[in-house]
């Protein structure tokens, strides 16, 4: 029997990055407050980390996102395997130029030459009353990059596999950590095998509906698939937890399997991944549905701060109840 | 970095004295108002306390008009209640109300009121600075003899926007007064962490600006700055960089446990909280009575107390306000 | 007769800045090398301002995106109409705090209070050898933000009409003016009415397919068009114009007419508009539709530099017509 | 700003000196070659010639290992050829070929070759910066004394990230040099309108940084700024800024009509040409003969040919390379 760990999602990548600095001499970490001596990270996540590795290898930077990119960058070509923190991912907006133009393209502009074996991890999501400018999802941003890959986890296991994945990865990937889902524990393996980026993970297995699910939205869509279990709903739950490239295998089996689909997040439902998720279903599986799939996202609004705002802000449990009664006529 | 001989330098007359030590009032006591609310549960939201930080914009405010505007941050009630904000519209947004400044859709950290002259609250650290760059430009296309203030700490003169807005105020002669809050820390990074310069107002230099420090939790020194720098914007020769010394006394995030800080060093600063020392010295100077600091307390009191009611017996907003306000003509 | 004259969508675009710039002295206008002095423009869009509406209202800026749009949007809610060039799109990358945090969110975190008229314009566009962070196509980015337009034209007539409607606006709107579709002349009436922001066009009317494109795209569409039609298929093309909001009525009443959908933008293919579009066609005409909807755009790549990568890089006219012809069956 | 008085600095002995001037000639030879080949329509590219700028990478890279890195920008072919990168692929891939540095993926603006330290090259103004510190922090952490450059322009000096970098390079220590090629012009903004410093050297201070301001036309000059900042960095005493005018002849991008500056000013620019000028000293100074220096001109124009040939003549690549190098695995 293997030994676990009680943990939630911040220690879940805590541990994650404290394996993988204790494999490999290369990776190391940066972003602002992430040394002990400035508390290791804001929520914790890099806490103990430059105790047990040395101020050389975690360094809290200045308030300056795209040098903290820039940084990360020049030493992952340089052969390092940087683990940089975005305090939120609002913040990613000034530092897109290093993320979009530079981490993600220089491996194509290069030739192949140079690459950039990055990890940005970021916090954000609704629920938490931060408001317009500290909660926003913007996956979809960066899965329409070319050169980047995006994950999303829902679970401590999963925070931990997929930031092991995310380090050892030759390439730029950014994980979201969204606020919602990292209060629970898990009982966690401490030997577990890193989580392959681009496979989804079947949460509940079904045959009349296919929920299409990813970091918050995975527990809210839980929630949803009980009820419906109550009424006689067979859910098949998928959670994907890679964005980008995201498990068309996956989803695209289930759907021919159970003919309809609906999408789940919490980013803005305009132009959000439920739109290419759905937009490929309908084009792979044309004739097979029974019902159009629906997609669920937030509405066309900054984040709200008040209260009841913000709860008809976030899709809640009913909101999917609704939905896939909807498909199932 | 200019600096004005300390004896040539403007004194604040009596009735501006007595002004800036009002406006430091309103500022404490409804932050001590705030603190209580959220320990009782009455309030939800992150709060970013400016205790200790009172005189910077009450002896900025004093030099300024009710239509001179700020851009401010997270941590900027103090600016906010400084520049004039009434208290009543303020409780009621960071209870997240319909009589709230922004109908509770904007919450703490993005109070705007532009009849008190507070356009823009950002929680994005270093971007007061370029949007108050704009109202200043606004300023001197309309022809007037408005400012504007841009609000910051030490932490976001580290980041671009920083650098940016005070090149294009220079080489515009832009009527805008940066005027940072330096607290010694930005979230739990000392200054020297992340700072590269023993003085932020040294960075003047580099984008051919007037650059002073002075001691913000004095009064006196605080407003000769204020004076000079409004000024000179108004007279139409360009920006000025502020860095104003102080202390937060209540950490980054009120909640916070001050780890990164010894308990010497937290002591020490705090020991110049600069409202019993500004009282003191009113009273000593002869510019104010006992009494008549008593009286104005109450009544400020009163004044916090009125508005915390106010806020919190205000009602929540319907839902279909995510629809409005997205543009100006409600979304469908 | 009204009298026209003969412009580029560049020409057209300085046209309709002077005369919002004659009819509202609060119209004014900022930018990198905007001024006469400075050559009006590096492609001269705001050629001659400066001269006539005076150095104070133009204003030649340093290479500060931040500090541009900061300094537009803080004229903005000080009573102006600030007209912004961005130089090219990808330079938006260094200003998407500005444009997302602030530009497009104040109105709704003020309660109403403050509003941002903004207008920012900018180019962008591959086949012009500018290889991988000078050409990219980020509409999707700004569709996906609440608060602020997009507009995408791809005629002079439509930079005229657009760029006027945009001006007047009471909200954030971004131009995007592709290089290939600046160098066609057209006449236009010199007192042509704005054109309404959100408003498809039908380009070509038709009944057994709908080519639903945008800028660059509506020119490769209009050549397959005139394929399609030598083969005898009745082509309906739709000129989106707006990219966001878009127009849902118009390209669902043609949808709803033709049964068949393909979309085109030059914007990688996944997660572009195009997948937005297609999952609500999906949506709404589930069971009306004779065929899946495909989906055209840029393959999952940097833009690249060498000629033959960069063709194949760019949907062409023979991908629009296979595109066609599979879903006619 | 510190300066090291003219007595004490260090001189580039004779070979040195020959050294820098090779480097000049293969850039300025380079650079003709390829404008030549735009105009005969044999290249398609937008081209920002750095005709004029030779000394600067030049004198610094002979201060430089095969393995020390720079970081450029589109207007970076002259520091690309000064640190060494062979003429070749840099044909070819400006020709848009297989046998180019990136495949021809990459083109002019993004020439890549880690072999001779050549990192990145962006078309993003600012942007070489923040990417060259992260290469001098793995140099620290390799424990080597290797140092990275970053160079851009004097307009880059004014956006958000030449600030970030600064400081954070500052704080950190790092061994990389900033040298900001100054040509007195940001495309068609002259340095004053766009720069509120007279000095970019002058920003320095902000960052408790050594800058300097040189002659960026004078090989000496330039190469004791540069051999101070490099032994600075390896000694692990941290960044330098160094501010190196100059003009560029054929202004932003090749085929501009500089409608933006005056003949008289331009003519006057053009006399300061640092070719001929440093050839003639080298034979008044005795360190190298006129038929040596013939016989080296005539080489490199030999190389610089068989180069052309090479790239004009590599194969275009296959269209399946745009699946490849976007991951390391290839797209399916
Ligand atoms: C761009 C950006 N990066 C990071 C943060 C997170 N953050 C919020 S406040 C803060 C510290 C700011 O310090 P300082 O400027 O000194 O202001 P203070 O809070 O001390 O008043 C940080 C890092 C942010 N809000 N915005
Ligand atoms: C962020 C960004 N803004 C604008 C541009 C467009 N642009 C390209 S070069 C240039 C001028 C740069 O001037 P300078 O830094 O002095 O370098 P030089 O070209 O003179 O060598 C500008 C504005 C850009 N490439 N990136
Ligand atoms: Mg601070
Ligand atoms: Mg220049």
């Amino acid at each position: 029997m293997t030994a676990t760990t009680k943990l939630n999602g911040i220690a879940a990548v805590n541990a994650a990055i404290a394996r993988a600095m204790a494999q490999d001499p290369k990776v190391i970490v940066l972003g602002e407050d992430v040394a002990d001596r400035e508390g290791g990270g804001v929520v914790g996540t890099t806490r103990g980390l430059s105790t047990r590795f040395g101020d050389e290898r975690v360094k809290s930077t200045p308030i300056s996102e795209q040098a903290i990119i820039g940084a990360a960058i020049g030493a992952a070509i340089g052969g390092y395997k940087p683990v940089a923190e975005i305090m939120l991912m609002n913040f990613t907006t000034v530092a897109m130029d290093m993320i979009f133009n530079h981490a993600a393209k220089l491996r194509f502009m290069s030739g192949g030459q140079t690459s950039v074996p990055l990890t940005i991890h970021t916090l954000t999501g609704a629920g938490v009353s931060t408001a317009g400018q500290h909660a926003d999802h913007l996956e979809a941003w960066f899965a329409h990059a070319a050169g980047i890959k995006v994950v999303a986890p829902s679970t401590p296991s999963d925070y931990f596999g997929l930031m092991l994945s995310c380090i050892d990865d030759p390439d730029p990937c950014l994980m979201i950590m969204s606020a919602m889902t990292l209060r629970t524990f898990e009982e966690v393996p401490n030997d577990l095998a890193p989580i392959p980026l681009g496979k989804a993970r079947i949460v509940e297995e079904g045959g009349d509906v296919t929920i299409v699910a990813y970091s918050a939205m995975v527990l809210t869509a839980r929630k949803a698939t009980e009820a419906l279990k109550a009424e006689g709903v067979s859910v098949e739950l998928i959670d994907l937890r890679t964005v980008a490239p995201w498990d068309r295998e996956t989803v695209l089996a289930s759907v021919r399997k159970t003919g309809r689909a609906v999408i789940v997040h919490e980013a803005l439902r305009n132009h959000g991944v439920g739109a290419e998720i759905a937009a490929t279903i309908q084009e792979e599986l044309f004739g097979a549905l029974k019902a159009p799939i629906r997609r669920l996202g937030a509405p066309y609004s900054p984040v709200p701060f008040s209260k009841p705002l913000e709860a008809a802000y976030l899709v809640q449990p009913d909101d999917i109840v609704a939905a896939v009664r909807s498909v199932l006529g | 970095m200019q600096q004005t001989p300390v004896s040539n330098r403007p004194l604040p007359g009596p009735e501006v004295q007595r002004d800036i030590y009002r406006r430091m009032v309103r500022i404490e006591r409804n932050d001590e108002a705030i603190r209580r609310a959220i320990k009782l549960g009455r309030l939800q939201m992150p709060y970013y306390s400016a205790r200790g930080q009172e005189v910077i914009p009450s002896a900025v405010s004093v030099n300024l008009n009710q239509d001179d505007t700020i851009c401010t941050i997270y941590r900027g009630i103090h600016d906010m209640v400084a520049k004039g904000m009434p208290l009543r519209p303020l409780w009621a947004e960071i209870a997240g109300r319909i009589d709230g400044t922004c109908k509770g859709k904007g919450g703490p950290m993005h109070l705007t009121h532009p009849e008190s002259g507070v356009m823009v609250t950002t929680g994005i650290v270093g971007s007061s600075m370029p949007i108050a760059n704009g109202l200043a430009w606004a300023a001197k296309l309309d022809g007037s003899q408005r400012v504007a203030i841009a609000y910051f700490g030490d932490g976001a003169s580290n980041i671009g926007a920083f650098h940016e807005s005070l090149n294009l105020a220079s080489v515009w002669k832009l009527p805008v007064i940066f005027v940072c809050q330096n607290n010694r820390f930005a979230e739990h990074t000392r200054y020297e962490v992340g700072t590269s310069v023993d003085r932020i107002a040294k960075r003047a230099i580099g984008y051919g600006m007037p650059g002073v420090t002075v001691d913000g939790n004095d009064p006196v020194d605080m407003y000769a700055a204020a004076f000079e720098a409004v000024e000179r914007a108004r007279a139409g020769e360009g920006p000025t960089l502020i860095e104003a010394l102080t202390f937060r006394f209540f950490g980054h995030v009120f909640g916070d446990d001050d780890k990164y800080m010894t308990k010497e060093e937290k002591a020490a600063a705090m020991e110049r909280d600069p409202l019993p020392l500004f009282r003191a010295r009113l009273i000593a100077d002869g510019i104010a009575t006992e009494g008549a600091l008593a009286d104005m307390e109450t009544a400020i009191a009163a004044e916090v107390d009125d508005a915390m009611q106010f806020g919190l017996a205000s009602p929540l907003p319907p839902i279909d306000e995510l629809r409005r306000d997205v543009f100006a003509t409600e979304i469908a």
